[in-house]
């Protein structure tokens, strides 16, 4: 019997997370009022989660065309064409939410998450990158839900086999109370293979595959867009279990099908469960689907149809099929030990319907369903910014350059990340070449000489201080990354994390940031393909820092021309390509000597940003260059330190050569520390200085030598002369744990 | 020759196995854990992952599936078996090789290279390198730390059975930098029979330049020349 | 006094079980068809000093609320409680 | 018949356990000092079928060698048996 509702009260709206006016427009769009499941069905397909009716009229500033792209924004993730007929397929998601309540599972299940949806498309996963931003590290919460989170990703993909080559790692304030867990996956699958999430065929037959579905993770959806609160705590049953074998199980046989034509379509669970991918799939392909909720297998007794629609139990996956297929399909999943149920057909009329056995419990047009959730524009005019902090009364430390170097390449954003990743499985595959700790990483396409160079990137402090500029420059700097490797950038996957986006402010930063990822991506010829928007991140009225995460995938056409970071040969020459300027807006410098985030961020002209990429990536083709590194946090000095760890070899620079003799010396942190944007640090063979001034000339880029290669200390003569290995033991020890 | 190449469900070495193999030029047959068949196979790899998940414990599975019961046969024959990662610790479940491998006693997963030295050149596996050549080689796993009572330790000792110890990368011992706590540094053992060997590292992403070593490349040569007497020409051996 | 006292740490029910999972199918393939589930759970066994029973009980029910169990998805219960040993600390 | 059984699976003592070592300076640091020592085993709760609890203990036990421990390092015991369901499989 299915309850009809006399107008819902305003707790069975709160319960499902509709405001009043949403609900208003649900009853008027379906003419009747809902009963309590389909409710709760819309209430998860309506939620911010689900239907992105705050950003998806933003979403549209993004540029997603180009020559390479395969999918754009849409699908479960977006497609390039790499050549050699195939495809590279990637996504960014957040995991946020459940990795504040569980950060073991929640960073597990967002790992499984998002290598559902790349193998969805039919791609082998071949990459995994994790994005990650907690509150201070002294502190013990913060520490246990750091190790929790690496202990999970770690412990999703080294078991599923599909290695973590890179990602980024941040500390701020502003992550105390809700931390930032965000996965990037990158697959490769033959173009004729991609698969699509697109029902069609009245009368096929949907499989449900995969896990039995229990009571975990209901209303996960409408969870991850509401603001935490202390009632979180009651609702923790929503944190899911993963488990990697049976998503390894699952992964193997979809590849298996992955351009089978008995497979009209897949679709993984993932947010909302049943309820979301059955509504999906039906709607982008034009037709209806009539699912029977007493066809899927139980973990549990006793569950009603709103549990089973709405679980979101992991590791499960929709294949649509012609009725005559479906044994043979079948037999596939078998042979992996994967038990599958037929639980829906496809209707020819685009409604969503629900039975429980004979009984109709849910019957709704899938056009309101799907699309009709009333997108919400700005909360309020454009607040003014409140002006920058002011530096002038706070005390600068008596730090000499080199006590500077040390504390910063010695503190947690700027340490080595070895603890972490030496937990990941960066090599199973055999094809990471470039490993992490450098830039961007380099992971070779097996049966080509083609290598993928991938990136995650986006610095919250700029951000932070304006939010379009910030999001410029995570854009650029992610490109960056893609080109030290030698690598063209190809395509721009996204995740937006922001506040509770209720908030005038919080929405504007949203507008702004989409508007420069847009700006930056156009000015570099570069589409966004996929991406994703988490908000909400927000816990009694305590919002985090706008922050936007830019996963990048670049080509290099033979992998045996990359560059890498890490300076090569005594007495190569070192130079600096781009600016030299002392900004230290927004700066690590900033952050540890001051304790603020205040000023202007770094200036970004972005058409130099292209001359200095376009450089870059000539110098390396051409062979003139022995190792590029991109200047990111800690400015010129700790982009020098770095690459003298990374190649285990020492450095010479000149203070003349930096441009500021006097200056430097009298303690101008920020022609040292300051974050100028644009720059890479270089190393060559003194025979190459020649024909890379010419090059330089020809791009009009400014490129300086600055010194040589050499020894084992890194010296800016006058005011840093450190030995290497004391610079080694403090960046090693960044992360651990002190007693 | 050919080398067989066990794949369990959640195994996922496999390809990473093959694509030495065939670099090594010779030929790899892929055997699904639900068969018997070896396909004629001259050196059966059983491959890193987790087989049947490994939740349990790694390996204790894994030794129940039908292709291991036929990988048993053939290693009572003297037949060349060669567990990497899981698969050590699957033949250590199956009696195959003394000891058990425990977790690691950081507790945490390690992903990274380490340095081997070669303890005994006695094995179809080590027959081409020389007793304390060092090998770079990269481990990944969890539950790496071998550990067996004194009794058995001594025997692998006295009988020369242990194939290779982690050392530091200038040959000193391992000390702290030993990627899991291993009792005696141990990497990896030989069967009484010296046709069975199970080590932690994986030899097969030591293959190459590219991706940071190919020492690994010398275990795979060292079987095919104990199989043919002659090792068939590596692809690429002239470059 | 010092007591040895059992700990039982399990997940809750409603939470998913991938290890009893496994564990079952294995032993299905094993052939003991009999086995309808499995769950899989920590067993710790700790030596505790204390002045009597109720004490000791006391403080490892805090132990378990602050590190033993993940209060979010497990449950705990103490098995057993006994004495190991009189002397006092 | 089904009944429901539980199975506890430990190191053997002369094997090192790192996880208890861990947990047992983990609370120390909370404050219990008067934690002597902590040993982390496994704790299993089996539903089995069978005639009876003698037949139902043979069975778990020939379990527990084949596959819930490795005979070289655990060792296991059967914790409790308890009738769950009367009725015939
Ligand atoms: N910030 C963004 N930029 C571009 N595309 C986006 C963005 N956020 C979401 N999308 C696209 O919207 C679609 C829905 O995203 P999402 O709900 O995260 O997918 P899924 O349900 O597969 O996890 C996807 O095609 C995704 O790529
Ligand atoms: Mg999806």
């Amino acid at each position: 019997m299915t309850v009809q509702l006399a107008g819902a009260s305003d707790a069975d709206l709160a319960e499902v997370a509709l405001t009043r006016s949403e609900y208003e427009h649900l009853v008027e769009g379906l003419g009747r009022e809902p009963n309590r499941l389909e409710l709760g069905i819309v209430g998860a397909l309506w939620s911010e989660h689900c239907s992105y009716k705050t950003s998806k009229p933003l979403l549209g500033m993004l540029p997603t065309r180009g020559p390479r792209v395969l999918q754009g924004p849409g699908e479960n993730a977006g497609a390039v064409d790499i050549g050699h007929g195939l495809a590279c397929v990637f996504k960014i998601e957040s995991h946020n939410h459940p990795s504040a309540i569980e950060p073991y599972q929640g960073a597990a299940t967002g790992v499984g998450g998002i290598l559902r949806d790349i193998f969805t498309m039919g791609a082998r996963p071949i990459a995994l990158l994790d994005s990650l931003r907690f509150g201070p590290l002294d502190e013990p919460r913060q520490r246990h839900l750091f190790d929790g989170v690496v202990a999970g990703i770690g412990g999703y993909g080294n078991c599923i086999g599909v290695p973590t080559v890179g990602g980024e790692l941040y500390f701020d304030e502003s992550y105390r109370i809700n931390c930032l867990v965000n996965a990037m996956c990158v697959g490769i699958v033959e173009q004729g293979r991609l698969t699509r999430a697109t029902a069609s065929g009245p009368g096929n037959l949907v499989l449900l595959v995969g896990a039995d579905t229990g009571r975990d993770g209901i209303h996960g959806a409408s969870f991850a867009s509401v603001v935490l609160d202390a009632e979180s705590a009651a609702r923790r049953p929503a944190v899911q279990v993963g488990n990697p074998f049976l998503e390894k199980c699952l992964m193997e046989a979809c590849l298996e099908l992955a351009g089978d034509p008995r497979v009209i379509a897949m679709q993984d669970l993932g947010a909302a469960g049943l309820c979301g991918s059955t509504a999906e799939l039906a709607h982008r392909g034009g037709c209806g689907i009539e699912i029977d909720v007493a066809r899927a297998s139980r973990r549990e007794t006793g569950m009603t149809p709103y549990e089973v629609m709405l679980s979101e139990s992991q590791e499960r996956m929709l294949i649509v099929a012609k009725p005559a297929d479906v044994r043979s399909l079948q037999e596939v999943f078998e042979r992996w030990d994967l038990h599958s149920d037929v639980v829906a057909v496809i209707l020819p009329d685009q409604r969503f319907v629900v039975r429980d056995g004979a009984e109709p419990v849910c019957d709704l047009p899938l056009d309101l369903l799907v699309d009709g959730a009333p997108s919400r524009g700005a909360p309020g005019p454009r607040p003014l910014r409140a002006v920058a902090e002011d530096m002038a009364g706070i005390a600068t430390p008596s730090w000499t350059p080199e006590e500077a170097l040390l504390r910063l390449i010695g503190s947690p954003n700027l340490g080595s990340r070895a603890s972490v990743y030496r937990r990941y499985d960066h090599q199973v595959g055999d094809a990471t070449v470039i490993l992490p700790g450098g830039d961007a990483a380099l992971v070779r396409v097996d049966g080509t000489a083609l290598g993928l160079a991938i990136a995650t990137d986006g610095n919250s402090r700029y951000t932070a201080l304006d939010a379009r500029h910030g999001a410029m420059i995570a854009v650029c700097e992610a490109a960056r990354n893609v080109v030290a490797t030698g690598a063209k950038p190809a395509a721009v996957t996204n995740c937006l994390n922001f506040a509770n986006p209720e908030h005038a402010d919080v929405w504007w930063d949203l507008h702004d940031a989409i508007a420069g990822i847009a700006a930056a991506c156009t000015a570099l010829e570069i589409p966004v393909v996929s991406g994703n928007v988490s908000l909400y991140n927000d816990t009694g009225g305590t919002g985090i820092d706008p922050t936007v995460v830019i996963g990048m995938v670049g080509v290099l056409d033979d992998v045996s021309r990359r560059c890498t970071a890490g300076f090569r040969d005594e007495g190569d020459l070192v130079g600096l390509v781009g600016p030299v300027d002392a900004e230290l807006g927004g700066s690590e410098y900033q952050r540890l000597a001051h304790g603020v985030n205040a000023g202007p961020p770094p200036h970004l002209d972005i058409d130099l940003e292209r001359r200095v990429q376009g450089f870059v990536l000539e110098a390396i083709e051409s062979g003139l260059l022995h190792s590029a590194h991109d200047c990111a946090e800690g400015g010129i000095a700790i982009a020098i330190a770095e690459s003298c760890l990374l190649g285990d070899i020492g450095a010479w620079i000149g203070v003349d050569e930096l441009g500021t003799g006097e200056g430097l010396i009298n303690g101008s942190a920020g022609i040292l520390f300051g974050e100028s944007q644009s720059r890479f640090v270089i190393s060559f063979a003194r025979e190459a200085l020649v024909r890379l001034h010419e090059l330089a000339g020809r791009h009009s880029v400014p490129f300086r030598d600055l010194g040589s290669v050499g020894g084992e200390r890194v010296c800016v003569s006058g005011c840093i002369d450190v030995s290497l290995a004391d610079v080694r033991q403090v960046h090693r020890g960044a992360l651990i744990e002190r007693e | 020759m050919r080398f067989g190449i066990a794949v369990f469900p959640g195994t996922w070495s496999d390809r990473d196995c093959r694509h030495a193999v065939e670099l090594a030029g010779h030929e790899a047959v892929m055997l699904w854990h639900k068969d018997r068949d070896l396909q004629g196979s001259d050196c059966v790899i059983l491959p890193g992952g987790f087989a049947y998940g490994d939740y349990l414990r790694a390996g204790a599975v894994a030794r129940f599936a039908p292709l291991m019961e036929s990988v048993a046969a053939f290693a009572n024959n003297g037949g060349l078996v060669w567990g990497i990662c899981n698969g050590f610790q699957i033949l250590c479940e199956a009696h195959l090789l003394p000891g058990a491998l425990t977790r690691n006693s950081s507790l945490e997963f390690r992903c990274m290279p380490t340095w081997l030295r070669v303890e005994t050149v006695d094995s179809a596996f080590t027959a081409g390198c020389a007793r304390g050549d060092l090998l770079q080689v990269p481990v990944s796993h969890g539950e790496g730390r071998y550990v067996a009572d004194e009794e058995t330790l001594a025997m692998l000792e006295r009988e020369e059975r242990v194939a290779f110890r982690y050392v530091r990368r200038d040959g000193s011992s391992a000390g702290d930098e030993s990627p899991n706590g291993s009792m005696h540094d141990i990497a990896g053992v030989v069967n009484a029979r010296r046709n069975v060997l199970g080590m932690m590292p994986h030899p097969e992403r030591a293959c190459e330049q590219l991706l940071g070593s190919s020492d690994g490349m010398r275990l795979f040569e060292s079987v095919a020349t104990s199989v043919s007497g002659s090792g068939a020409m590596p692809v690429g051996a002239a470059l | 006094m010092t007591f040895s006292v059992e700990v039982v740490v399990a997940l809750k029910p409603v939470v998913n079980d991938p290890q009893g999972l496994v564990v079952r199918d294995g032993l299905h393939r094993l052939g003991f068809s009999g086995v309808r589930s499995v769950r899989v759970g920590k067993h710790l066994e700790l030596e505790v000093e204390g002045d009597d029973e109720e004490a000791v009980r006391a403080q490892v029910e805090a132990m378990c609320e602050q590190l033993l169990r993940n209060t979010v998805i497990e449950d705990s219960r103490i098995a057993s409680v006994r004495v190991l040993s009189d002397a006092a600390a």
